[in-house]
């Protein structure tokens, strides 16, 4: 129990103890602030060791009590929860400790270790809270932290751009939720989801839970409300990786799995379409960028679109099986990227030679200078492709499963696009890879590149090496371990064969087409030429296209539409505007000329002739008295 | 017809003609005639209605104050133009329009 | 017809005409002297409704007294101007309107709603008269001097201070 | 016969406050063959107000027996004669700056005025009320004209023309009324029976002439278009009481008489509509015409036109509260009446007449543009001032009496009434708001500690002493036993 | 402490008389005076706050006697000097004088004519606790009245530019809004008998009788029983109506609410506070002492009106807020967004909806308050508000940074912060409506939720515009001294932050207070209302 709060409050004290900290002895805090997350880690890992498959609890702490309702901020414990709540801490810690080396040198320590520690204190409390309401608190709070460390680099433009964006996206969703919350206030009176999951179905039930997975869009980045995720890499790579891989945005697909029970049919059937489509578009576009953090935020959205899919189809355990390996691996591929970025930033510096170091054009061959960091990234990278031995292979293998339970046409669709998902995610990560580290002709020339420090090389090795299957189940091609308990859910045989195979092709195809840039004039490559055009004509050129159109659509229309909804808003807002200025406010002006102009001609009969005084008021009287009669 | 109804009739008729005369005639004491014009009016409307009521003398008598307070205000009026007058070197009323608005 | 009613309407017709005449009086003068005659001819109209003392008091007070002080003060008012004793005319149609109006309506109500009763012969009424000022009338009686002091002090303020300005 | 005069002889008990006044006349006037001091004419003016006023409290609530077969004194004309005496003895206080007024005439005047006021309040006779009607008038006219120079010239003469064509087109009114109830007194039984079984339209022509008069003498619309004018250009003083004395005796002759003649609501003409609309009229055209106005008298023309539509009110609702609420808005109406036009009077000294020349004058003259706001404040009817609470009593009478008939007309003259306030504030703060407001060059850049601030500071008090304990007065009001 | 209510007005009013007697020279000494009565009022408060029991409605009542007119066959006219809080009061009484306190502070630095300036401010605060206070409507209409003048002062003689303008707009908005309410005064006072009066009908002022129908006199205009309809409406539906306006000009709603941005933009920063934190409570204070309970019948018939306002000015004042160059003004229409949680949470008339509509006034008080704090510390340093000639703050002025972000993330509704209590206790009281007493539909709701979205746009945009980017201010030439807060701001500053913060996360005791008066309103409100639309 002390355990559990010390997990939910030290965050906070490391938050508080950071920005109380004089700039003085800011020293202080790269020492305390990753401490402090060490300790949180470690309690969280007794409690999970502690309370692993005990029955639900749920530890009751008054909060808000009205005269005919109460709101109580209870904490709810069951293995969902402690399972999260560990990959929260565990990862926070690491991307704690790694930020001491990556944001070393920088100018506001205070404000990022405070941030950072109050994020993960919000995470948790999303994680354990067991009432809606306070969730959502803790929900709007963790999008807040998000908007204060996107815009750590308050000089740049584009990072208060960027914050900005991700606000209001979320606070889009956010509407939406509290939407859901009125609706569910309103028909059960209460907010404890123990019992909202419990209680019998209530009128409006898909409307609540399609509100409430409309701020599951905005918080995991799902169609259409994705946009804000890529540009979020404005700021700092831990922050990317911690906050925008690993724990909030997974937020949605956890809240997914904390209400599942409120969701209707027809709510199932509209959140596994929300995140295929999601999944599919991520995963092509992830395939076409050039910036290396952008490339792995495209394939964090289509990640995230994979887990709702799953969800929706029903496969809550494998949702959470891939939303815990992903935390792992997605984070590792972050803090790994940002090794790459960091120690091509300190070359860059010490060179005085200006390029973007997160261009993967201006990048090749790094494998020799940054070996650790090479092994850290593939290693994960393997992993997000769901090759054997590592967990994604297991985690992917299980939401295979989820989705063929059911022998229905929509799941056999929702295969189908899973499995292409699939397919392009081992072609970006084996391009990504291949990009930075192995294409030698394309090496940035000859710049003093070397390894980061110590610090930063620690966690992202422990990330990499949560990254392998053993984190799962200890049989490789089994995802059945400690969190998947329920063998009811067994894969087949052929399904792994299918996905190992599967992925083999995928890569020999990735391979073909990233190796060599450029093309060599002989028989076996003019073979390969033909897979090539076959492969340009059939997957390129139309996976192309669609990218582009993909990208198109997301950059022009929907980035568009949402830009031109804004503009709309803004424009409205100005006719507002000017409709306050003039027309309500010339409302009152012209009431106020027109008392002037009745005030007018009062005066006007009073010329200073005393003749027409009294002709007035003689014919004033007349008409009083015809009147009168 | 009635010579009483005449009376009357009369006097409405110096009554609206002493109205028409102060409104005008651009003159002062043309104005001031219009006054007494309309006094009169009154006047015999007094006396002739007095003959409905023959036992007391009320209408006579109130003619009689009106003709001294018609005396007063003449002589005050007169005293006002002639002030006027010194000012304004005319007495054509609506030249002396110094107040409006 | 008897001769007093003749005479009656003569006056009657005279007043009128004179009243009218007055209206259209192009001269200060003239309508000075229009005035005049309306005042006999409502003087007479008096003493045929036997209202000597009334018509007596017209001859001499209003006849006698402000008419000359109009005449002189149309004397004082027009040395210095150039056409002395021309009038014009101002609001017109307003004017015309108005007096129409009013005349039309108390004409139409008169017509409407005067009773016609038969008159009664009055007495000679001039011992009630002086009666009435020392008893019912007595209080007006006093007031109305204090009036007229009133307006003698007031004239004289009026026009000598005015001078005092002037100098 | 001997009755007659006995009944005159005793009638004389009564009216001692009027034979002070007359006698005060007489000898001002002969004081000033003396050439005496100032000093010594204001004294005797302001022993003269101030004994009537004292000969009016003793009795205060009795009512006398029919005086000179044409009038008797109640509790409302002696309430009312009592104001006028205040506002009297004001306006001498008033004058005491003003050397051009220190003539004994200008005193006499006043005690004349005052006279006549005092008979208009106590009489229902026709005859009287004419004569006395003109005894104000004609002294207005000359006291109007009292700066002695072209415009008041201009203003008084206009006055006189206006004033004069009114008295005579009541005084056909009169005629008619006589013809036929064969009454000059409207208090007679005679004249209210013949009034009531009569269905004569003559009458109600008539009786509209009547009011005209009345009107003229209270300055409301239609019949106000002398008041700008003469205010504009009379002393200050003098507009402060010809602003009060004559208005609340013709407002009160005009209660009687609306008494009178809508007998107790059995008028087959609605007369509560008609005058209700004149007064809706009177407050709208009072209160728009101010706004533009750049002259301060001027303004307060019109305000005090608006203000005449605000005191009908309380005879409009045909109720005995309604005339007490009337009496309560009459006092405090005196008051900051009294109050602003002291404060001007003092500007108006020091050269200050139009609104742009009070500009900076609130940084220099603090405590007397503070007088100032609250008197018209007081005017406009805000707390904490007993402006409101006057105009909080008579739109209850108003309320009430729309409770009692059911006149729709009279609701819409609550909402205009109350509209009108906020634009009158519009007007009244445009002097405090040059004062302080703006930046200016005051014509005098020192600051007298005049005399116009004690009397403002001591009129001020009894504005706020009104407002918190309204029934000091209201008491006293409500002993009043009103009887026609 | 049986008159503590009394000497909580009476110190500030002394205080101002005392400001008048000290030599003009003598600049300090106002001052400390005005922060002396300030904080004596402060104790006093302490002392109130500890005597209170929240189990009690109306309490420290102090009953005198003021006016009493006997009126004839009228019966006698009362009103009393009554005073009471309760658990809506209190409250408000507690920010009037923390704001008044910051106010203080903030004046600090007031150049020219102190010595009126701060006996204006101590005879406002006077008035504006008299308003909070007083239970007697013709005392509650003379505190409220009295408000004006000083304000109109404030406004007009320390203002900006066009400080004349809105000072006098200020002013004839607010009375129109007052004649209103003085109409449908004079209408209850001739209606209501006191019952506690001796035989006769005595005419009270006193709001707990007027909302009694059983005070009623019969065959009154505004008899309940008494079904007058003058046009289309009863003629209780108008003073309904009339009432409502009145208060909503305060509020202010759109569309009544133009005189509000002037006000803000011309006045200066401690009246700018004083303004938005106080006065615009005392139109929703009005709306619930008053309106609401003498009028329920008609409170329930017009809700949805009166909810469709709440919505329109949420949703309109968001926006115009959006379009708003000048920072002041942007703060400006956020009030009048804010305000309009407030209608909406009272138009439900449910527990959640009022109790989070009395939440929202408190929290709006301190956060309004904070929101023009902020805006004067930038126009003292450049003498410029628009907001697009700033860019980069964050770097240069890191304190004014975090501040800003919290008031202006506390004022869009970011948990943790007081006014997310309030706006989705209005949300759900709102939504609840509908199922719960039929009275507004769940679509306003979902509307007023869409003004969430708007509010957060606003302000990021503020942000982004003025404080990311590089750091420039243009059109000022000393751009480089732009220093970060000093202690005085920081003084200003900190407490409404933790005071914000702390409401916003443990509610509970400010609850405590306000949730016995919600229910009982509620209470009162619909069973009135049932009982009396249930007559013919």
């Amino acid at each position: 129990m002390l355990c559990l709060f010390l997990t939910l409050f030290l965050p906070l004290l490391s938050s508080f103890f950071s920005f109380s900290t004089p700039d003085r002895y800011s020293w202080l805090i790269i020492l305390i602030a990753p401490f402090l997350l060490l300790l949180t880690a470690v309690f969280s890992l007794i409690v999970i060791f502690s309370c692993w498959n005990n029955t639900a609890g749920l530890i009751r702490i008054p909060w808000i009590s009205l005269s005919d309702a109460s709101i109580s901020a209870n904490i709810f414990l069951e293995n969902t929860t402690l399972l999260m709540a560990s990959v929260v801490s565990v990862v926070s810690f690491l991307v704690h400790l790694y930020s001491v080396g990556y944001m070393a040198g920088d100018g506001n320590p205070r404000k990022y270790f405070g941030m950072l520690g109050f994020f993960t204190f919000a995470m948790q409390g999303i994680v354990l809270a067991d009432n809606l309401l306070v969730l959502f608190i803790f929900w709007e709070l963790v999008g807040f932290s998000s908007y204060i460390l996107i815009g750590h680099w308050s000089e740049k433009t584009q990072a208060g751009k960027a914050a900005t964006k991700a606000f209001l996206f979320n606070r889009v969703g956010d509407a939406a939720f509290l939407i859901g919350l009125m609706v569910i206030w309103d028909t059960t009176g209460t907010f404890e989801i123990s019992t909202i999951n419990t209680s019998a179905t209530f009128e409006w039930q898909t409307f609540a839970g399609l509100c409430i997975f409309g701020g599951v869009i905005g918080k995991s980045a799902q169609f259409p409300l994705f946009t804000w995720l890529p540009d979020a890499m404005e700021g700092p790579t831990p922050v990317s990786a911690l906050i925008h891989a690993a724990t909030m945005v997974a937020a949605g697909v956890y809240l997914l799995i904390r209400v599942f029970p409120l969701f209707s049919e027809t709510a199932l059937m509209v959140i596994a379409v929300t995140g295929a489509v999601t999944a599919f578009a991520g995963a092509l576009a992830a395939l076409f960028q050039f910036d290396i953090k952008k490339v792995l935020a495209y394939s964090t959205i289509s990640q995230l679109g994979l887990m709702i899919l799953t969800i929706g189809m029903g496969g809550v355990y494998a949702g959470l099986l891939h939303l815990f390996a992903h935390a792992f691996f997605k984070a590792c591929l972050f803090l790994s990227a940002g090794s790459v970025i960091h120690s091509l930033h300190q070359a860059q510096r010490r060179d005085q030679h200006h390029f973007d170091v997160q261009d993967l054009r201006n990048m090749g061959g790094l494998r020799k200078n940054l070996p650790v960091t090479f092994l850290t990234f593939t290693i994960s990278g393997a992993s997000l492709a769901g090759i054997p031995f590592f967990s994604g292979f297991l985690s992917k293998e299980a939401m295979y499963t989820a989705l063929l339970k059911d022998n229905t046409t929509f799941s056999l669709a929702v295969f189908v696009v899973m499995a292409i998902v699939s397919f392009l995610t081992v072609l970006y990560t084996f391009r990504l890879i291949w990009f930075i580290f192995m294409d030698d002709s394309r090496k940035p020339s000859a710049l003093p590149v070397v390894e980061v420090p110590m610090i930063m090389r620690i966690p992202t090795a422990l990330l990499a090496a949560s990254s392998i299957w053993i984190i799962v189940s200890l049989n490789p091609f089994n995802f059945f371990g400690w969190i998947v308990t329920d063998r009811s859910n067994a894969p087949s045989i052929w399904l792994t064969i299918f996905s190992v195979m599967w992925v083999a092709v995928a890569l020999v195809m990735a391979y073909m087409r990233f190796r060599k840039p450029s093309f060599l004039p002989n028989e076996f490559i003019a073979d390969a030429f033909k897979i090539d055009v076959a492969y340009d004509f059939a997957i390129k050129r139309s996976s192309e296209k669609l990218a582009t159109t993909v990208e198109f659509s997301d950059q022009r229309i929907i980035d568009k539409a949402i830009h031109a909804s804004a503009y709309g808003h803004v424009i409205f807002a100005h006719v507002i505007g000017w409709f306050d200025k003039y027309i309500v406010d010339g409302l009152v002006h012209f009431v106020s000329s027109i008392i002037r102009w009745v005030g007018g001609i009062a005066r006007s009969y009073q010329n200073g002739k005393i003749q027409d005084y009294i002709l007035y008021a003689i014919l004033a009287l007349i008409i009083f008295i015809i009147w009168a009669l | 017809m009635n010579s009483l109804i005449l009376m009357i009739l009369l006097g409405a008729l110096l009554f609206s003609i002493g109205a028409m005369i102060i409104v005008m005639k651009k003159n002062a004491i043309m104005m001031l005639l219009g006054i007494e014009l309309m006094l009169n009016a009154s006047n015999i409307n007094l006396v002739a209605f007095n003959r409905f009521y023959p036992t007391r003398m009320d209408g006579q008598m109130f003619a009689l104050f009106v003709i001294l307070v018609a005396v007063c205000e003449t002589a005050i009026g007169l005293a006002l133009i002639l002030r006027v007058y010194q000012y304004y070197q005319t007495s054509i009323p609506e030249n002396i329009n110094e107040l409006k608005g | 017809m008897s001769s007093a009613l003749i005479t009656y309407y003569v006056f009657m017709f005279t007043a009128a005409a004179s009243a009218i005449a007055l209206l259209f009086a192009r001269s200060v003068f003239k309508g000075a002297l229009w005035f005049l005659i309306c005042l006999l001819s409502i003087a007479g109209l008096f003493v045929l409704s036997y209202a000597e003392f009334v018509a007596v008091t017209q001859i001499l007070i209003y006849a006698g007294g402000v008419l000359v002080v109009i005449l002189f003060g149309i004397m004082f008012t027009s040395k210095l101007a150039a056409k002395p004793l021309r009038v014009e005319n101002t609001n017109v149609i307003g004017g015309i309107v108005a007096g129409t109006l009013i005349f039309g309506l108390l004409t139409k109500l008169v017509l409407e709603n005067t009773v016609v009763t038969e008159i009664a012969s009055s007495p000679r009424a001039i011992e009630s008269i002086g009666l009435s000022l020392m008893t019912d009338y007595a209080l007006p009686f006093e007031v109305i001097g204090l009036l007229l002091l009133i307006t003698l002090i007031g004239a004289s303020v009026v026009t000598a201070f005015m001078k005092e300005k002037k100098q | 016969m001997q009755d007659q005069v006995n009944t005159i002889l005793q009638s004389f008990g009564w009216v001692i406050p009027e034979i002070i006044l007359c006698s005060a006349f007489l000898i001002i006037l002969v004081a000033g063959l003396f050439r005496l001091q100032r000093v010594v004419l204001l004294t005797l003016a302001l022993i003269t107000f101030a004994s009537v006023g004292a000969a009016i409290v003793t009795d205060l609530y009795t009512t006398s027996p029919t005086l000179f077969g044409m009038m008797h004194t109640d509790g409302v004309s002696s309430f009312v004669k009592m104001l006028i005496n205040i506002s009297a003895l004001l306006t001498c206080v008033l004058s005491i700056r003003n050397k051009g007024v220190h003539r004994s005439e200008y005193f006499a005047f006043l005690v004349a005025i005052v006279f006549g006021a005092h008979l208009l309040v106590m009489t229902t006779n026709f005859l009287l009320i004419f004569i006395s009607i003109e005894i104000i008038s004609i002294s207005s006219y000359v006291l109007a004209g009292y700066f002695f120079d072209k415009k008041s010239a201009e203003g008084s003469l206009k006055y006189f023309l206006f004033g004069s064509v009114s008295a005579a087109v009541m005084l056909y009114g009169f005629s008619f009324l006589y013809g036929f109830t064969g009454s000059i007194d409207f208090a007679t039984n005679e004249f209210v029976s013949s009034l009531a079984s009569s269905e004569n339209s003559l009458t109600y022509l008539a009786l509209f002439f009547v009011l005209a008069g009345f009107l003229f003498k209270i300055s409301s619309a239609p019949m106000h278009f002398w008041a700008p004018d003469v205010y504009e250009s009379a002393p200050a003083p003098v507009v402060a009481f010809l602003s009060t004395v004559p208005k609340l005796a013709g407002l009160t002759v005009l209660l009687k008489f609306l008494f009178t003649i809508n007998l107790g609501g059995q008028s087959p003409l609605d007369w509560q509509f008609y005058i209700t609309c004149v007064a809706i009229l009177t407050i709208t055209v009072g209160n728009f015409a101010a706004l533009k106005q750049t002259n301060v008298k001027r303004m307060m023309a019109y305000s005090s036109i608006a203000q005449s539509g605000f005191l009908m009110i309380g005879l409009i609702v045909f109720l005995p509260q309604g005339v007490e609420f009337f009496l309560f808005y009459a006092s405090v109406y005196v008051v900051s009446n009294f109050l602003v036009f002291a404060l001007i009077n003092s500007f108006e000294i020091s050269g200050t007449t139009t609104i742009a020349e009070y500009s900076g004058t609130g940084k220099i003259f603090v405590l007397t543009n503070v007088l100032l706001l609250v008197g018209l404040i007081s005017l406009t009817g805000l707390p904490p001032t007993a402006g409101f609470t006057a105009k909080l009593f008579v739109f209850s009478a108003l309320w009430a009496g729309f409770q009692q008939s059911g006149n729709t007309i009279l609701i819409t003259l609550l909402v205009v009434g109350l509209l009108n306030t906020v634009v009158s504030l519009f007007y009244y703060l445009r002097i405090p708001y040059y004062a302080f407001l703006k930046n200016g060059k005051p014509a005098i850049s020192h600051n007298i500690l005049s005399f116009e601030n004690l009397l403002g500071a001591i009129l001020v008090l009894v504005l706020l002493i009104l407002f918190f304990q309204p029934g000091l007065l209201m008491s006293w009001i409500n002993k009043i036993n009103f009887v026609l | 402490m049986q008159n503590i209510l009394s000497f909580l007005i009476l110190v500030p009013l002394l205080g101002s008389l005392a400001a008048l007697l000290i030599p003009s020279k003598k600049v300090s000494a106002f001052r400390w005076l005005a922060l002396g009565a300030v904080c004596v009022q402060l104790v006093l408060f302490v002392l109130l706050l500890r005597n209170y029991q929240p189990e009690i409605g109306l309490q420290f009542i102090e009953q005198r006697l003021w006016i009493s007119l006997d009126l004839g066959s009228w019966g006698v006219l009362k009103a009393d000097y009554l005073l009471g809080v309760d658990g809506m009061s209190l409250p408000l009484v507690g920010l009037s004088i923390f704001i008044m306190l910051i106010a203080c502070i903030s004046s600090w630095h007031t150049l020219s004519n102190v010595k009126g300036y701060f006996s204006l401010l101590l005879l406002l605060n006077a008035s504006i606790i008299g308003t909070f206070t007083a239970v007697d409507f013709l005392l509650f209409y003379l505190f409220f009245e009295f408000m004006l003048l000083p304000m109109f002062f404030l406004i007009g003689i320390w203002g900006g530019a066009r400080r004349e303008y809105a000072s006098i707009k200020f002013f004839l908005y607010t009375l129109l809004g007052s004649i209103l309410i003085l109409i449908v005064l004079i209408g209850l006072y001739l209606s209501v008998n006191d019952p506690s009066g001796a035989g006769g009908l005595v005419h009270t002022f006193n709001m707990i009788h007027m909302a009694n129908p059983a005070n009623y006199i019969s065959n009154t205009i505004l008899d309940p029983n008494n079904m007058i309809t003058i046009g289309p409406l009863s003629a209780r539906a108008w003073a309904f109506l009339f009432l409502f306006f009145g208060f909503a000009i305060k509020l202010p709603m759109v569309p009544l609410h133009t005189w509000l941005p002037d006000a803000h933009v011309d006045a200066s920063t401690p009246v700018s506070i004083i303004l938005a934190a106080l006065l615009l409570k005392i139109g929703a204070y009005g709306l619930l002492r008053i309106v609401y309970p003498i009028f329920p019948e008609a409170a329930v018939q017009f809700s949805t009106m009166v909810a469709v306002f709440g919505v329109v000015s949420i949703l309109y004042g968001a926006l115009a807020a959006m379009a708003s160059k000048d920072l002041k003004r942007m703060i400006a229409y956020s009030s009048v967004s804010h305000m309009g949680f407030v209608l909406l949470g009272l138009a439900s008339v449910t527990t959640e909806g009022v109790t989070g509509a009395v939440y929202q006034m408190l929290s709006h008080g301190i956060l309004s308050g904070m929101l023009f704090i902020l805006a004067g510390v930038l126009y003292d340093r450049t003498a410029d508000r628009s907001i697009r000639n700033y860019s980069g703050l964050a770097s240069k002025m890191p304190l004014y940074f975090v501040t800003v972000l919290i008031a202006f993330f506390a004022s869009l509704g970011l948990p943790a912060f007081s006014g997310f209590i309030a706006e989705v206790m209005v949300l759900l009281g709102a939504f609840k409506s509908n199922a719960h007493n039929g009275l507004i539909h769940e679509s306003l709701a979902v509307l007023a939720t869409i003004g969430l979205i708007f509010g957060a746009a606003y302000f990021l945009w503020a942000i982004q515009r003025m404080f990311f980017g590089p750091f420039d201010v243009k059109g000022v030439a000393k751009k480089l001294e732009l220093p970060d807060l000093d202690n005085r701001e920081l003084l200003m500053l900190i407490p409404p932050c933790i005071i914000t913060f702390i409401f916003g996360v443990y509610p509970q005791p400010l609850l405590d207070f306000i949730n016995p008066f919600a229910s009982d309103f509620v209470n009162h409100v619909i069973t009135q209302a049932k009982i009396l639309s249930a007559h013919p």
